[in-house]
């Protein structure tokens, strides 16, 4: 089928140790081979610096409460419009953008991957239905299972044999790819009468004998005896409070040295008063994770400018509407989760947010294993991945991120070590933060690296000093081996992959769940779980313990 | 009745919003009918004996029977010649379809609007003002123990609302069902869904707007004149004790119709409604939700959406999406006599839209996409049968609490479904107009504009 | 320059080409090229209108003449100069406006205004719904600038309004200076109902008395200096102004008590 | 010269740079209007001891005020933009929003644009309300009988200030005269005269021999210390001399005031006319008395 060459390009590629190397890049039916016919179609890279397709490990693309903050914004979208192109769809831009845009600007910057973060499984096939309509780009989604009712009445009995294979269960009636925690046992109190939250790893959750620990714990647990690809993937609670260091850290802890992937760790890494000014505490988390090898996180990254807040930590959107007096939307899932959207700007004089966008920094520099520490701006959390040119800019070029601290809250950098680091990454270092160290982290083991039987994800930039301006627009995005911008043109457009898993299960655990959906659900049992038409091109990545092993000992 | 019969377990009815899914059909299958739906409502049980295989031909073209591939081609024709084509409809079919009509106004430059604009629009322009506290159903079920329904008539319009989500289910904290819950009704008149509530509030006609801003002002210990209760009818002290008991319930709820958002006030109306429910949430956990009409108009909101960024009244005619409602929406464009072809699936404006616009729209080729004859059919230069959605065709619907589902068709159809048909067009409108592996010059095609 | 519609449109024209800064320094042949939307076709500005003269320099003057009811966008973003219309505009007269002046001599449609920032549009006529307001989903409306409708306009006239001034010379519809922010607006007949709702500052003056929505209090029946300066200023402008307005008591409301009740309707009360 | 018995005596009025700003201050008639401009104007006669100096330049007619209401424009010079702004602060907040009916309206175009409204506003308590019409921001603030409008900030443009005649009479009865006749005559739009009805007696030169004082009275022309001060500047049959200040926006204001003045007060029983000055070293502007009334001659 189809056959390319990469000849005369500048090589990164961390996983199989090439830093920089001229080496030529062969690919024949969406793989990377050895060689390739000499009359193949060229790409002649010379001059430029060629890379695996980026991969992000943590976003909000796709799903039911991305499509409401989507619909929410009008005046958002309206200054930022896609063009059709020829039979690409057009589409709007702007912090949450419409699906083709999303798929097309993604890889515009050279994104070949993506991960949707937070899916409830009753939005699953809503989810998997916007994948259909995102273009280019291989993504999954993460599933929500700690304030899921039905597993927490199990946890508080100790069923945990079922817990196992109702998690997989679950697992597969989704077709999720990882399991999501956010705001462990958060919910119930927020949809109980106080609309309040947990905010302690022991506290007890209202109206169940249960702890927020208990459900890391053994949502960690199942995530590792499952042998899932990806290990359980938190949010951590106090999500954007002074002082909630000391809870991330004690998340961490509970891993008890099994793998785990700590998300959006910036904003869980302040010290300070609850109610008062934050402070940084990005040394201490980094100095946790330098020396905890079972640990992964990104960072979460804030970008001054607008940015959309969605999450399900419901009760955190309610405390920024009260501070912003900005429309807001509160969308709780029967049985599984909450959710809360507010538009928000990061502004550089306002102390917090300057404070933020500084921890967020000292985390990809204090971070000795740029493996373990890689990039994400929780968009649109942080902000738009649209600011993932610049973010690389800032970690690479000391003297533009002196510079742009100089312009924000004084008071807010003096109160991180953010002026002392020289630190400069490389682009190797860019290589792994942005592609092999998020793969890596999400056991796809075909992404993030070009080595032989790798997928054929490829990006080519133009070599530029300035690297917000080289990362801002691909020369060259090869998808499945299949060129997508071809010396800046689109060519025409390609539906992505979706990765999943499949986890057996014991059909058994049917029985149990059931009657529950029976009493309080209000679909059924039988038309609840997801089929397989909504997959299309799909790959389900199996859950085996040797993968995860290698895994593991690569990272130690 | 043939014994050629089979069973469908949980099949979805797409008649209404409720989108039911625990229905037990009994098909026959020589006759391809339904004989027998159990545990439909009685407009559920309508929709599905009522959906028979007739003997319509599968295309006209100016009344005359066309092939399905000349009704194609024509349509596209129709749409590709236009300077100022729209496309409407679209909340009685499936997803599928739904995303080729949005790619066809796409392809077209024209415009796409689906029956929101005339039902629940003005919630979603609410919605993008003051945004929205809401939930799925099963939270209605499992906590509310607050139940109100403002400006609609479930009883006759979703008839198993009552029973199936907000009133007399049994959930995880209601375990007693209704009699853990107060309902609350407020309407223009005492319809037969007063009879269920416990307290019915009796609003002056093109008054909802002051009562809810009234109550919002109680809710927030804010100054309130005391004319309100000449102007709203409702004793004041009536508002006060409502809204001490919204207050202080565990979970509360308002579900609204189109008495509130399709009279006087209209999206402010909606807006006042959504406020109403988030100011609660000082106090405890409320939320609001629309009583969605058609059996997928929910999914018409979503896959618009997500394809471009807008819920609905969206132009495509600058070769990207511009949302206005009023300006681009179907019964204002058609009123104002400014498109010049019109492409109708699975909706009937010749028989609900203003004189105004059904003149325009007997002044321009019409294509509609139609289980049955309708009024608007009758006017249409090109006219497809398509299957129906849901009894045979299989795809994805939205409840109205965004809970998509997937429908279990009874029985095939020999029409095609509008997917089918959509998709066709599509094709041929790109052939039409050469996208096909056009020249795609430039990347990050953005237009920083707001014109 | 002087435009003149030869051909009637059959489909809504976008023309935001039409505006001084566009056409400044442009020959006859080369504004005949700007690009127009008839609908979904992309045409030069010469195959709907006739164009004779240029923008001189300093004043910047572009006239307009023809039935230009179906022509949108008529003064988009348009900085300096004036631009004269004999005749009806279609919706968006002089969306994002920042500076010049714009004058109608007909009706307006829907959107006069919306999001403008400064400088003046006078219709002579009468205006459709959502004079100088926000665009949907926005909080923010008008945010400077004057719009002067000597007839009618209907719904939403100042919704979410900032600063800035909008006069209007007959009636207003429902929802006038909704979800106001600052500015003022003036109302030389009747305010349609519930105006002022949601508004956080700002001020709504009206010469005949509504009602008030439950959530705005009576405070005085007062002579705010600030209403003759104001009324002054809109004589000077050409709005036939009656002296006992001038010299008259308005009935004072404050509201919207569910925002901060900084905002205000004045009702002349004779 | 002589303007008949007169001797205008070939000296130069010594001018010096000021600021000035202008108030147009309406109200429901001319009698609050005029009661706001005393008021405003008080204790304002010279910089040496009031900080500012201020008069009332003109009485407006309604068609004339930016809310059609009847008033006058008052003239305040001081040193600075700055001190300028201070002393409207404190003038308007103590005499004009005090004042009932009145509101205070800023009368200058261009120049530099001192906040005035913009910090009185804050006697509102956070129920004052601004208006903005253009770019001119206007200031409302509630007080017990309604609002007090006043406009956010006000011109300052460059000004003279210190323009003076000396009217040297045989006796009090007839100077006092003179210069009364004299200060009528001077009054034009543009300048003010910033003493008591326009009429100064106790005429300073600058230093004392207490060290505090930066001024002291003008021995040379008091007409008692002649033979006991070092030297005297009047003629043996002048036994009383009045003053006029003129501070103007323009020196051609200040010129044709002084002019005026010069011809109104020249009469039977004034010997001389003279001006003050300090050797030419002080002022930006020498204003000579024969240019004066030889450039009426001529025109």
């Amino acid at each position: 089928m189809s056959v390319l060459r990469i000849i005369n390009g500048k090589v990164h590629d961390p996983v199989n140790n090439i830093d920089g190397r001229i080496k030529d890049i062969f690919v024949r039916d969406g793989k990377i081979v050895e060689s390739v016919p000499e009359d193949s179609p060229t790409i002649d890279a010379s001059g430029m610096v060629v890379l695996p397709g980026g991969v992000d490990i943590h976003c909000h693309i796709a799903g039911h409460k991305v499509n409401m903050a989507r619909k929410f914004q009008p005046e958002d979208h309206r200054k930022d419009a896609q063009l059709r192109v020829g039979e690409l769809r057009s589409g709007t831009g702007g912090v949450v953008p419409s699906t083709f845009t999303t798929g097309y600007r993604y890889a515009t910057l050279g994104y070949t991957t993506a991960m949707e973060a937070a899916v409830p499984p009753m939005s699953a096939r809503h989810t998997l239905e916007e994948f259909h309509d995102t273009p280019v780009i291989d993504k999954g989604f993460y599933v929500l299972l700690a304030n899921n009712i039905f597993l927490n009445q199990l946890l508080e009995k100790g069923r945990m044999e079922e817990f196992r294979e109702a998690v997989a269960w679950w697992l597969n009636a989704s077709k999720a790819y990882a399991i999501k925690l956010v705001n462990p046992g958060g919910d119930e109190p927020w949809k109980g009468r106080k609309n309040s939250n947990v905010d302690q790893l022991d506290q007890k959750i209202s109206g169940f004998d249960l702890t927020p620990r208990k459900i890391i714990k053994a949502l960690i647990d199942v995530s590792n005896d499952l042998g899932l690809p990806h290990p359980a993937h938190i949010h951590c609670n106090n999500l954007g409070h002074s002082g909630n260091y000391a809870t991330t850290l004690d998340t961490m802890r509970t891993a008890e040295g099994r793998r785990v992937h700590i998300t959006h760790i910036q904003f869980h890494s302040y010290g300070g008063k609850l109610g008062e000014k934050p402070t940084s505490k990005a040394a201490e988390i980094a100095e946790y994770i330098n020396h905890h090898p079972n640990i992964t996180a990104d960072v979460g990254q804030v970008m001054f400018g607008n940015a959309t807040i969605m999450t399900g930590d419901a009760p955190l959107t309610w405390l920024l509407r009260n501070m912003t007096h900005k429309k807001w939307i509160n969308a709780d899932t029967e049985c599984e989760s909450g959710c809360g959207i507010l538009p928000f700007a990061y502004q550089g004089h306002v102390y917090t947010h300057a404070l933020q966008w500084a921890v967020g920094l000292e985390l990809f520099l204090l971070s000795k294993d740029p493996w373990r520490m890689v990039l994400s701006t929780d968009h649109p959390n942080g902000g738009s991945f649209e600011n993932y040119p610049r973010l690389i800019r800032l970690l690479m070029d000391r003297e533009f991120r002196n510079e742009e601290a100089r312009k924000v809250n004084q008071k807010a950098i003096a109160n991180t070590k953010l002026l002392d680091i020289d630190r400069e990454m490389t682009m190797q270092e860019i290589a792994i933060i942005t592609r092999a160290g998020p793969a890596r982290i999400l056991g796809l083991t075909d992404k993030g690296q070009l080595g032989v039987g790798a997928d054929a994800d490829i990006t080519i930039y133009d070599e530029n000093e300035n690297r917000e301006e080289m990362f801002n627009a691909a020369r060259y995005v090869v998808k499945s081996g299949n060129i997508f911008i071809d010396n800046h043109e689109f060519r025409e457009d390609r539906h992505g992959r979706i990765y999943h898993v499949a986890p057996d299960y014991d059909p058994a655990v049917e029985d149990t769940l059931r009657p529950f959906f029976e009493d309080y659900y209000t679909i059924q049992f039988d038309n609840y779980a997801v089929d397989d038409s909504y997959l299309g091109d799909h790959e389900t990545v199996k859950p085996y313990p040797a993968r995860f092993e290698e895994a593991k000992v690569s990272m130690t | 009745m043939s014994n050629n019969t089979s069973v469908v377990k949980n099949a979805v009815c797409t008649f209404c919003g409720c989108v039911c899914d625990d229905m037990e059909l009994t098909v026959d299958l020589d006759e391809k009918r339904i004989t027998k739906a159990k545990n439909a409502c009685v407009l559920g049980r309508a929709w599905f004996y009522e959906h028979k295989i007739e003997n319509y031909p599968v295309a006209l073209i100016d009344g005359k029977e066309a092939s399905l591939e000349e009704a194609v081609d024509e349509a596209a024709r129709i749409l590709v010649n236009a300077k100022f084509p729209a496309i409407y409809g679209l909340s009685d079919t499936t997803c599928e379809a739904q995303k080729e009509a949005v790619a066809i106004a796409d392809y077209i430059n024209g415009n796409i609007d689906t029956t929101t604009s005339v039902c629940h629009g003005p919630t979603g322009m609410a919605f993008q003002g003051v945004g929205e506290s809401t939930a799925s159903l099963g939270e209605i079920k499992n906590r509310a123990d607050f139940v109100m329904y403002w400006g609609g008539n479930p009883a006759e319009a979703h008839p198993r609302h009552f029973q199936r989500y907000a009133v007399s289910p049994k959930g995880l904290h209601i375990p007693n069902g209704k009699e853990d819950r107060t309902i609350v009704m407020v309407d223009v008149r005492t319809t037969q869904s007063a009879s269920v509530a416990d307290i019915f509030l009796k609003v002056k006609p093109g008054r909802d707007f002051e009562l809810l801003w009234a109550l919002r002002a109680l809710v927030k210990g804010a100054a309130l004149d005391s004319s309100v209760e000449e102007t709203t009818g409702i004793p004041l002290d009536t508002m006060k004790d409502l809204v001490e008991r919204m207050k202080s319930c565990q979970f509360g709820v308002i579900f609204f119709g189109m008495g509130l958002t399709m009279t006087r006030g209209r999206h402010f109306n909606a807006g006042a409604l959504l406020a109403l429910a988030t100011d609660l949430n000082d106090y405890t956990h409320f939320v609001a939700l629309p009583t969605r009409g058609h059996g997928n108009v929910t999914g018409a909101d979503n896959v618009v959406s997500w394809q471009t960024g807008y819920p609905f009244g969206i132009s495509f005619n600058r070769g990207y999406p511009r949302f206005n409602p009023g300006e681009f929406t179907t019964a204002d464009v058609l009123a104002r006599g400014e498109i010049d072809a019109l492409c109708v699936i699975a909706s009937d404006p010749g028989s609900n839209f203003s004189k105004k616009a059904i003149e325009h729209l007997r002044a321009i080729p019409v294509i509609t996409l139609d289980p049955k004859p309708t009024v608007t059919s009758q006017l249409a230069r090109v006219a497809f049968t398509t299957a129906t959605y849901g009894i045979n065709v299989r795809g994805t619907v939205y409840r109205m609490d965004n809970v998509p589902l997937t429908t279990r068709p009874a029985f095939e159809s020999p029409f095609p479904s509008d997917q089918d048909v959509l998709s066709a067009i599509k094709e041929r409108v790109c052939e039409l107009r050469g996208l096909k592996h056009a020249s795609n010059r430039m990347t990050r095609q953005t237009a920083k504009v707001a014109v | 320059m002087k435009l003149r519609l030869h051909t009637t449109p059959e489909v809504p024209l976008e023309a935001e080409v039409i505006s001084p800064d566009a056409l400044q320094g442009l020959s006859e042949s080369e504004a005949a090229l700007l690009p127009i939307y008839h609908g979904n076709r992309k045409v030069g500005l010469g195959e709907f209108f006739e164009i004779s003269g240029r923008v001189d320099e300093s004043e910047g003057v572009v006239e307009v003449e023809g039935d230009l009811s179906r022509v949108k966008l008529i003064g988009h973003s348009m900085s300096a100069g004036r631009l004269v219309i004999h005749g009806s505009v279609g919706a968006h007269l002089g969306a994002s406006m920042k500076g010049g002046e714009i004058h109608v001599s007909g009706d307006a449609a829907d959107w006069v205004g919306r999001e403008m920032s400064g400088g003046r549009i006078v219709i002579q006529g009468n205006a459709g719904h959502m004079v100088g307001s926000a665009v949907r989903g926005s909080s923010a409306g008008v945010q400077g600038g004057e719009i002067i409708i000597h007839g009618n306009a209907l719904n939403e006239v100042g919704n979410g309004m900032r600063r800035g001034l909008i006069a209007v010379g007959g009636n207003t519809h429902d929802f006038t200076g909704v979800n106001m922010l600052a500015g003022t607006i003036v109302v030389l007949g009747r305010l349609g109902m519930r105006p002022g709702a949601g508004m956080v500052r700002g001020s709504i003056v009206a010469m005949e008395r509504t009602e008030c929505l439950p959530t705005f209090t009576y405070n005085s029946t007062i002579q705010p200096d600030f209403i003759r300066f104001y009324l002054f200023h809109l004589r000077k402008l050409g709005m036939s102004i009656k002296d006992e307005f001038i010299n008259g008591q308005y009935e004072r409301w404050s509201g919207d008590s569910l925002e901060l009740n900084k905002g205000e309707i004045l009702m002349y009360a004779g | 010269m002589y303007i008949q018995s007169t001797e205008i005596i070939d000296t130069f009025a010594e001018a010096f740079k000021m600021c000035a700003a202008r108030m147009v201050i309406t109200a429901e008639n001319e009698k609050w209007a005029s009661a706001a401009g005393r008021s405003v104007t008080g204790f304002a006669t010279s910089v040496i001891g009031c900080k500012c100096e201020a008069g009332v330049e003109a009485r407006l007619a309604a068609d004339e005020t930016p809310d059609g209401r009847p008033g006058i424009s008052v003239l305040l010079f001081g040193f600075s933009p700055d001190g300028i702004g201070k002393r409207l602060v404190e003038r308007i907040g103590q005499c004009v929003m005090t004042c009932p009916t009145t509101a205070c309206f800023n009368g200058l175009d261009g120049g530099e644009m001192v906040v005035v409204g913009g910090k009185l506003r804050y006697f509102g308590d956070g129920y004052q309300a601004s208006k903005l019409v253009g770019d001119r921001r206007l200031w409302r603030i509630p007080v017990m009988e309604g609002e007090f409008l006043i406009d956010e900030s006000f011109g300052v443009q460059p000004a003279v200030g210190g323009g003076n005649i000396l009217i040297l009479g045989r006796d009090a009865r007839s100077t006092l005269e003179a210069a009364e006749a004299a200060a009528e005559a001077m009054r034009i739009p543009g300048v003010i005269l910033p003493f008591p009805d326009g009429i100064v007696r106790s005429g300073s030169k600058p230093g004392s021999k207490y060290k505090e004082l930066p001024a002291s009275t003008n021995d040379a022309y008091c007409p008692s210390l002649r033979g006991a001060a070092p030297k005297t500047a009047l003629p043996e049959d002048v036994r009383c001399v009045l003053e006029i200040v003129i501070d103007g926006l323009t020196e051609a204001a200040v010129r044709e005031s002084m002019r005026r003045g010069i011809r109104a007060a020249a009469r039977e029983g004034i010997v001389q006319i003279s001006a003050g000055n300090y050797g030419g070293n002080l002022g930006q502007f020498k204003i000579r008395l024969n240019e004066l009334v030889q450039g009426a001659a001529a025109a």
